[in-house]
């Protein structure tokens, strides 16, 4: 498959914002480092050639983005998609919560992003530079002389890994070749692995994984499924109020809630566990409710068609019931 | 029933992917048989029988080899039950045991007359033997 | 009933159209179950959000159910089918969380079921005391 | 348009006829049947037994050679069709046989019924089109009064062929309105001929066929067409007043290309 | 902050035998907001009532706990009490100390610390109780009726009757319906149009009744009590006010071979035409299909042969507009069609017939004037196969037939079997069933009688395959009983085909955001309590349209949603039950979430402005509950991930409250 260039994706920005499809660009620009990247509007061609970037860091998932950009702007925005962020794009369009006329999708095909962690594995921290070549990606560090190469196996994030799927679901043209849905990705291998543990042995690792959290509340602020005008978490009237790191229930119960909020709803995107600074794998409780789902009411992806019913808001009579979970799984 | 009557009876419902249980009585399926004044047992009798662990009687029963594989019962009923797949798995769990095959090479001889395909001939070692 | 010293809190949310009626009617009965057993009347099991049951669990509940009518019974026609579907996944993730299973439960009961309702809460509260205190969900972030 | 072609045993032997004039036929409208190399015999009647896998292993072969070669699979005989299409259902609805097939002949791409089956009848209806047929006609064969005879394998199970209304077909009705002649609908069309039972007792075979070319008299019909060998032996066989003939053999007379067979 | 009172009841010994009431007063005097505690022999006599409003009074009360006995029994009392001494109803909260306390604990300390536990949970709930009141909206006092067969008629009579004003849409050009093309009605074999007509000249002569014939029902807004509809009269090019129906045009309309659908195909009828003789309203239709001037632009005969100028070839759709207080749905049902069951060679003989066809070859009004002759060739049958069960019972093939029975097939073809060999003796009648369902007054003696008195012969058994062989039907068919297989030659084969809901049920249901289950057939509120009513409020089920139904249980389903309809116009207000959902807009995603779990569709959402902190406005789709249909279940409040959906009365914080309560 051709790999999507910078080049590409900047002649096709510039071109559609000077013929007036569009009025401005969300792409990435660059942070503080090569793969720190932030996502960020453009107006002008020139904006673009100068500080557009588009390399193997480029995972931020943009449909969540869309929500605030898109009000108060005139005409459209481009964007950017990948196969994933198309799932949840569509998702948001049947919550209503993205005027689908205010943007114009260009989907990009996707070989899996690059997780910088898994690289700082590899190539130990002090990374100062970081170039995308051919043969891998060249990393410099500020210990070493010559720079690393890390191939781009190596350094593919784990979400990429077991991507479920590479084409998009939405768009309104694409860059790069059309994929294929990947029904065989095995992503709920690590939730299957959990649910053969014992419970104890689930507990410690829960009790292990959920003690490192800060309360940063990045998984949330990132998720595009958590777009609520006001979230519950800072919602003095919800009974779950909490917006920083305390003792109290709300907090332990911070990531159930969420999951179960976002539940039905959850494309699977994985971006909770790639901004979780404390390497959380949050994406296993969200995948352990689509597992669930797909198990008890049938295969269900969010996202996959815009207006679909959700499970959670939908049901059978038929349905297995609560305790039947359990039988279920002869356990 | 005894306990070997009930792993065959668990054998043949599987095996032939059919539930006896979703038989109506209604008795469609013998209504529609082509077979029928050839066979002992009919196609409603094959799923009440077989419901029931009757199996002996339907296995020792020359109606096994009668059925015409028509499917016309199968696309008929009511309820999906699917009659001509039980009859099938009743021959099968006999002809499967050693020397039960109903048909043998030595048999053909004489009975064809060269115009018969032999389409006729495969068709009838796959009803008729293992 | 066995002696045992410790008694474990039950919260049980029932509907108020079959299984609140139903515990009624397990009242005019004199049919006795643990007084460990609070009540909390909604309207309807769909009224439950499963925050309720995490409160619940954080403020130091050992066990909690949820009794509605039966499938197909709802007052309110559907709200049974979805308090069915959200308890199922909410107690499978907090059995993946390796919370004990038995803790949390979902049962139907009808207005004329006061000998099932009374049955339930005995089994379910035996049940739990024999996990004895919960500590899982209080402790889930705080590693020793 | 090219597609893969599964001939069957007989019609290499005893039902050339069928074979033949299905090759000119397709020839003259546009279809390259290219015959799988190495067939096998498919067995002839597929048995429905879940735990059988043995016996679908030569109609797999077959669809997995049409498979890669990215083509549809064809065939004109009513049993091979039956055989190979609910083989190709099985492979891509029940896992168990699916596995245990692929771990059998350990393909390098596990085969998942993948593969486009037709008969020859929904090739022409489907992807040629009756127009193209009738317009292709140059002999039509006006006045004649045909009845077509189905039988079993053609339609049913109905869940898996899916040619056409099993109680009331219209596929060869239509081929045969195409070739100028006019369709007889007789009501024993769709019932069994008494098929392989022939072997064990000709006399149940026989009484079958003759309630069906005697309704097929009765309604009128000139001659029966079949695309099933054993179908025409059973009905030839007992004494059918009414000429059987394959419905290739009826399209080459009307496409013109009956003498050079 | 709230002021207090709490009431702690002894009901004599009953509660006050295991708990200790004077202790529990005690102890909840201490909760916060609490300022008045006290505890008598019996809160809910008048003693007891009368020590709750004095406190009210004498302590400024805001709200009021009683530990008591169930809510399901004294709520409503205290309630009142309260509002007598002016405080909001809704400021009231019972700790049920009794069914669920001191009736199921023998121990007094457990039952004493049980009850302070409960009280104490109301107490923290009530901190939280906001005062409600019920919505009140006003109702408008007409009916519509959406069909106009026995169903609708009867409902719209009984409606009227009472005095109010009631429509019926029709959409074909008359009423009268399936029952109107009936022969004789089981089990009584009276003769459905002596007994349906002269209901439908009530109709037509009612003074409170309107009938849209040849119209259909195109939108419907608003809410119980409020209804506006759009009603489309389509164009029938004869003006309805002029047209006498005397039948002048028909004579003389030159197209004369349109299929008259009244007789299923049969026959054929006129391009203009009046369906039969009793039609209601008795008004000529042109058909457009087929009429020579619509199509051709020459002909006007009828125009020329019409007296009174009736005749109007340009008239176009007309569409008003109305408003309803109710609607009534009774859209009935059709058979279905037989394209999918030809073994039965429906398709391919005209000797086979459904059984309506067969009401309708039977009928004195009919084709053949009443007198049965096979419609291939006229002869007199002898043989007569029924054949029971087509289409329905049937699970295997979605697209084939139905998953439920029919019904109304076993009663009918013991009618017809009965009818035919009581007016032919020469003939052979068959009836081939899986069972004979009779459960009806009077129903298994019937089905008996054509047995035992009229020698029909039921067969245990389906058929299997019908042949056309020359003028005979070769019906191939199993006896069970017998263990047998049946070939019978018959000269006419009568098929009991299932029956479905009418095609235009879906989009009717769409409209009215009723429900409807897999079958689209319409579900009712309550499948044994509220059997007459939908779960959307104001729309009422009449007949078919709910499930298959003969004539005695569709009459009596159409008076009581009749009785329903008139229990709702007879108040001049609707007050609603106050504690509905309520959607906080200024957090409300629009994300239809709620929207989809409600079942009374209750829920709408609108596009509305909102300033945003930065003096910019911005329009944000946000949900709105409509208290009049909200029933306060609470499924929306889940549903919502964001929290703006809160339900009155049973507040999250409410609840939450509760829970930390008893969790204390």
């Amino acid at each position: 498959m051709q790999r999507i260039t910078r080049e590409m994706l900047t002649s096709k920005a510039i071109s559609l914002l000077n013929d007036g499809t569009v009025s401005a660009v969300l792409g990435w620009r660059e942070g503080e480092f090569s793969y720190d990247l932030t996502p960020s509007l453009f107006y002008t061609a020139e904006d673009i050639e100068q500080n557009f970037v588009f390399n193997d860091f480029c995972g931020a998932n943009f449909s969540k983005y869309l929500v605030t950009k898109t009000l108060g702007i005139e005409g459209k925005i481009l964007a950017f998609l990948k196969p994933c962020d198309t799932y949840s794009f569509n998702q948001l369009l049947t919550e209503h919560r993205i005027d689908r006329s205010k943007v114009y999708v260009v989907g990009i095909s996707c070989d899996g992003m690059a997780d910088i962690s898994k690289i700082r594995a590899i190539t130990g921290d002090g990374i100062s530079s970081i170039s995308c070549e051919p043969d891998g990606l060249k990393v410099q560090t500020i210990y070493d002389d010559e720079p690393k190469t890390v191939s781009y196996e190596d350094a593919m994030a784990e979400r990429c890994i077991c991507c479920k799927s590479k084409k998009h679901v939405c768009y309104d043209e694409l860059i790069g070749e059309e994929g294929e849905e990947n029904p065989d990705c095995n992503r709920f291998g690590k939730v299957a692995e959990l649910e053969a543990m014992t419970p104890d042995e689930r507990f410690a690792f829960w009790r292990g994984e959920l003690s490192r959290c800060i309360r940063c509340n990045a998984c949330r602020d990132v998720c595009p499924a958590c777009t609520c005008e006001k979230c519950v978490f800072n919602n003095p009237n919800s009974g779950a109020e909490n917006k920083a790191p305390a003792t109290s229930f709300e907090e332990q119960m911070f990531h159930i809630i969420r999951a179960f909020h976002v539940a039905g709803r959850c494309t699977d995107c994985g971006e909770c566990s790639r901004v979780c600074p404390q390497h959380i794998p949050l994406h296993l409780l969200n995948r352990k409710f689509i597992k669930d789902i797909n198990t008890f009411y049938g295969e269900y992806q969010a996202g996959k068609e815009v207006g679909s019913r959700a499970p959670l808001v939908d049901y059978t009579t038929g349905d297995l019931e609560p305790g039947q979970v359990f039988e279920r799984e002869g356990m | 029933m005894d306990n070997k009557n009930s792993n065959l009876q668990a054998e043949i419902v599987r095996m032939s992917g059919v539930n006896p249980r979703k038989c109506m009585r209604c008795g469609k399926c013998s209504a529609t048989c082509p077979a029928y004044d050839e066979m002992e047992y009919h196609p409603h009798q094959f799923v009440y029988m077989v419901e029931n662990g009757e199996l002996e009687p339907l296995m020792k029963s020359k109606s096994i080899y009668k059925c015409l594989t028509c499917f016309a019962c199968v696309d008929r009923c009511p309820r999906g039950v699917e009659p001509a797949k039980l009859v099938e798995a009743v021959r099968l769990a006999v002809i499967r045991q050693q020397g039960k095959n109903h048909l043998k090479p030595e048999d053909i001889p004489p009975i064809v007359d060269e115009d018969l395909p032999q389409q006729a001939i495969v068709t009838a070692f796959r009803k008729y033997a293992k | 009933m066995q002696v045992n010293e410790y008694k474990p809190l039950i919260v049980a949310f029932c509907c108020n159209w079959c299984s609140y009626a139903g515990a009624d009617l397990a009242g005019n009965n004199r049919l006795s179950y643990p007084d460990n057993v609070k009540i909390i009347r909604v309207p309807c099991s769909c009224r439950v959000n499963p925050m309720f049951v995490l409160r619940a669990f954080q403020r130091g509940a050992d066990g909690v159910i949820l009794c509605g009518c039966h499938p197909g019974d709802c007052h309110y026609t559907s709200g049974n089918y979805y308090t069915r579907r959200r308890m199922a996944l909410l107690f499978s993730m907090l059995d993946y969380l390796g919370i004990e299973r038995e803790r949390t439960r979902v049962e139907w009961c009808s207005a004329a079921e006061g000998a099932k309702f009374a049955q339930t809460m005995n089994e379910f509260t035996e049940a739990v005391a024999a996990l004895g205190e919960n500590k899982r969900l209080e402790d889930l972030r705080c590693k020793e | 348009m090219k597609v893969s072609y599964f001939p069957g045993c007989t019609l290499k032997t005893h039902a050339k006829d069928l074979d033949t004039y299905a090759r000119k036929c397709a020839e003259i409208l546009g279809i390259t049947l290219e015959e799988i190399e190495e067939w096998q015999c498919c067995g002839g009647a597929f048995t429905t037994a879940k735990n059988e896998s043995a016996t679908k292993l030569s109609s797999v072969r077959a669809l997995k050679a049409a498979k890669d070669k990215g083509q549809a699979l064809v065939t004109v005989c009513s049993a091979c069709h039956n055989v190979i299409k609910q083989t190709n259902y099985t492979m891509a609805t029940d896992a168990e046989v699916r596995m245990k097939v692929n771990n059998y002949m350990a393909p390098e791409e596990p085969y998942a019924g993948e593969t486009q089956v037709y008969h020859y009848l929904e090739l022409i209806r489907d992807v040629v089109g009756f127009d193209k047929v009738r317009e292709k006609v140059v002999n039509p064969l006006k006045g004649q009064k045909i009845g077509a005879y189905y039988g079993c394998l053609l339609l049913r199970p109905n869940s898996v062929m899916k040619m056409d209304d099993p109680e009331n077909p219209q596929i060869i009705e239509d081929l045969i309105r195409a070739l100028g002649a006019t369709p007889v609908v007789y009501p024993y069309r769709n019932e069994c001929c008494g098929g392989y039972t022939v072997i064990e007792d000709p006399e149940f075979a026989g009484r079958k066929s003759k309630i069906i070319t005697e309704s097929a008299k009765g309604h009128g019909v000139d001659r029966l067409v079949t695309a099933c060998p054993l179908c025409k032996y059973n009905l030839v066989k007992n004494g059918s007043e009414v000429p059987v003939v394959y419905f290739t053999e009826l399209m080459a007379e009307a496409l013109g290309v009956k003498e050079m067979a | 902050m709230q002021r207090i009172g709490v009431f702690v009841c002894w009901c004599g010994t009953n509660i006050a035998g295991t708990v200790d009431v004077k202790r529990v007063a005690e102890a909840l005097k201490n909760e916060p907001g609490v300022v008045y505690s006290d505890n008598y022999q019996y809160m809910c006599s008048q003693a007891g009532q009368d020590m709750i409003k004095n406190a009210i009074h004498e302590y400024k009360l805001t709200g009021v706990v009683v530990c008591s006995c169930s809510p399901r029994m004294h709520e409503t009392t205290f309630r009142k009490t309260a509002a007598a001494a002016g405080l909001n109803p809704y400021m009231v909260e019972i700790a049920n100390i009794r069914e669920q306390c001191s009736w199921v604990h023998k121990d007094m300390e457990a039952g004493t610390e049980k009850a302070i536990i409960l009280g104490r949970a109301a107490i923290a709930k009530l901190n939280l109780n906001t005062p409600l009141t019920a919505g009140e909206t006003p109702v408008t006092k007409r009916a519509l009726v959406i069909g106009g067969g026995i169903a609708g008629i009867q409902t719209a009579l009984d409606i009227a009757d009472a005095g109010f004003k009631v429509d019926i849409v029709e959409k074909k050009p008359t009423i009268g319906g399936k029952m109107a093309q009936l022969d004789k009605t089981f089990p009584t074999l009276d003769c459905a149009a002596c007994i349906l007509t002269p209901k439908m000249v009530d109709v037509g002569q009612h003074e409170n009744i309107r009938i849209f014939s040849y119209s259909e029902v195109t939108d419907v807004k608003g809410f119980v009590g409020n209804f506006d509809v759009t009603i489309k009269r389509k164009a029938r090019f004869v003006k309805e006010d002029v047209c006498t129906g005397c039948g002048l045009c028909m004579e003389k309309c030159p197209m004369k071979k349109v299929p008259n659908e009244f007789n299923l195909g049969l026959d054929n009828r006129t391009a203009i035409y009046i369906p039969f003789a009793q039609a209601v309203p008795k008004v000529a239709t042109i058909d457009p299909n087929y009429c020579i001037m619509k199509k051709t632009g020459k002909c006007g005969l009828c125009s020329t042969v019409c007296t009174v100028g009736a005749i109007d070839y340009n008239q176009q759709d007309e569409i008003i507009e109305e408003k309803y207080g109710a609607i009534v749905v009774a859209t009935g049902f059709n058979p279905i069609s037989m394209d999918k069951f030809d073994e039965y060679a429906y398709s391919q003989s005209k000797d086979v017939v459904t059984s309506l066809e067969f009401e309708r070859l039977m009928n004195a009004a009919g084709p053949t004037q009443g007198t049965l002759l096979r419609p291939s060739d006229g002869k007199h049958p002898h043989t007569l196969v029924f054949v029971q069960c087509v289409g329905s019972r049937c699970e295997a093939c979605a697209e084939k037939g139905k998953e439920y029975c029919s019904k109304i097939c076993c009663m009918y073809t013991a009618k017809h079997a009965m009818l035919v060999r009581d007016k032919y003796p020469d003939t052979e009648v068959y009836v081939f069933y899986i069972d004979v369902r009779t459960p009806g007054k009077n129903f298994d003696e019937f089905y008996r009688r054509a047995v035992e008195e009229y020698g029909v012969h039921y067969i245990k058994g389906m058929v299997g395959k019908v042949a056309p062989e020359g003028d005979k039907l070769m019906v191939q068919a199993s006896d069970l009983l017998d263990n047998k297989q049946l070939h019978i030659a018959a000269d006419m084969v009568i098929l009991a085909a299932a029956i479905e809901p009418d095609e235009s049920a879906r989009s009717l249901a769409t409209m009215l955001t009723a429900s409807m289950d897999t079958n689209d057939f319409f579900t009712e509120a309550h499948p044994k309590l509220r059997p007459v009513e939908s779960p959307t409020a104001g729309i009422y089920l009449s007949g078919a349209c709910q499930g298959p139904k003969d004539i005695p249980d569709t009459v009596a389903q159409a008076g009581a949603a009749a009785s329903k309809v008139i229990g709702l116009l007879v108040k001049d207000k609707l007050t609603g039950n106050p504690c509905v959902a309520e959607s906080n807009e200024l957090m409300c995603n629009g994300c239809s979430a709620c929207e989809k779990v409600c079942p009374y569709g209750a829920i709408t959402y609108v596009d509305k402005e909102f300033r945003m902190p930065d003096r910019t406005t911005r329009v944000r789709r946000v949900a709105q509950v409509n208290p009049a249909v909200c029933q306060g279940c609470g499924a929306c409040t889940v549903a919502c991930p964001s929290g703006a959906m809160d339900l009155k009365g049973f507040a999250t914080s409410q609840i939450m409250a509760e829970v930390d309560a008893i969790c204390k």
